[in-house]
């Protein structure tokens, strides 16, 4: 089982802040753990549309589509960040 | 003696003179403190406030992480990092970075540097609420902010 | 619209947080302000005050000229700089530069020019009090701030 | 008549903050003044023993040593600044 946290328009339109899901064997990289949540609803598959513009954190800390999830507890998908 | 970054997310505004002070303290060898404020305009008066939202520890860890870069970077004395969460007002702060040295270059480097990396890597989202009464769109990143990130490469 | 630069050189304090406010004021699209604080540091203990001495009239006349020159160059929405002059005691405040911009790098780059351009053309000299009750020699000008004036050419 | 103003120890060595004197003829230039007070006494010969380690402002303007006097009513000779 693994933690998903999602912020502004992911979250929107994901219709939840966060879940916890358990990820099938293939699912690898972070890229791998996007194409698999697209086939979890239209929901998703509007938030996740285009994958570039989606920014990713595995336990609280920034990483690329191509790096492993390894054992994540908690992954966190969101749009480019406007703080500051 | 490398210092301890002061990081904080909070609803509440904060006095930068008052920042300041706990910064640079009891250590009178500092000569020189940046300030960046960050303030919400009023988007040509259709703005009735920013609604920001953050990532709760991990905007803390991040600005963290970004403060002991610049102090690995450059030879500071003290850095603050305060970002605003929540409902925030033009003319009203958004983030404060403060930077202390002995010297003005390391101190002018430094929150330069905090300042473009906190746009880009400090996870906080802001959302229009407009005038009218609207909740208006979520605020885009500028492309200008990626590129800053590059001369610090 | 051009904004008036904001000088004053005076014997007491500066609250940060009130020039600010002043500076900013009813202007709602000023989205960045940079603060410079330049602090008296102690010297390794040996320092009991600095004594500034300024040249009444034309330190005003050239921190005008300074602010002028950074809102010429900059797209500014307001520059204030406050020298002190006469005994300032370790740890305090001896010069403040503040710049308000839309964006961030305009505020930053003039803060910077505007210091440096402080150091090497406003009419101020420091001499040094000693802890021991001598009066110490008067602070050299540093090199290095002459050559901080070359990236600015 | 000019006004002569001192700062620092320019101040200290001439051994007054001001004073107003009557430029002779072939004072020209900055330059010329420098060399004409250097004949006025030990104090000033102390103070502008280094010519290039002294700033001078015509009316309250930096100015170069090249520069010519014209009718200026305040000159100031004074050292590197170190303000800031």
């Amino acid at each position: 089982m693994v933690k998903l946290v999602y912020f502004a328009w992911v979250r929107e339109r994901i219709g939840k802040s966060d879940e916890e899901i358990e990820l099938p064997g293939d699912v690898r990289t972070v890229g791998d753990l996007l194409t698999h949540l697209k086939t979890r609803g239209e929901g998703y598959e509007l938030a996740l549309a285009v994958p570039r513009a989606i920014h990713v954190a595995i336990d609280q800390q920034h990483c690329q589509h191509s790096d492993p999830i390894g054992n994540a507890s908690e992954i966190a998908l969101f749009p480019p960040m406007t703080g500051g | 003696m490398t210092p301890a970054p002061r990081v904080k997310v909070q609803t509440e505004d904060f006095d930068l003179q008052k920042e300041i002070d706990d910064l640079t303290g009891a250590n009178s060898n500092i000569g020189a403190v940046v300030s960046f404020c960050g303030l919400c305009r009023d988007e040509q008066g259709t703005l009735d406030a920013l609604e920001l939202e953050h990532y709760p520890g991990m905007a803390e860890a991040e600005m963290t992480r970004l403060a002991e870069e610049a102090i690995k970077r450059w030879s500071l004395d003290g850095v603050s990092i305060i970002h605003r969460h929540g409902k925030i007002t033009p003319g009203d702060n958004i983030v404060l970075v403060l930077t202390a040295s002995v010297h003005r270059q390391a101190a002018f480097e430094a929150a330069s540097f905090l300042m473009d990396f906190m746009k880009s890597k400090a996870p906080f989202w802001k959302r229009e609420l407009l005038k009218d009464g609207q909740i208006g769109s979520w605020v885009d990143a500028r492309e200008a902010d990626d590129d800053a990130l590059e001369r610090w490469q």
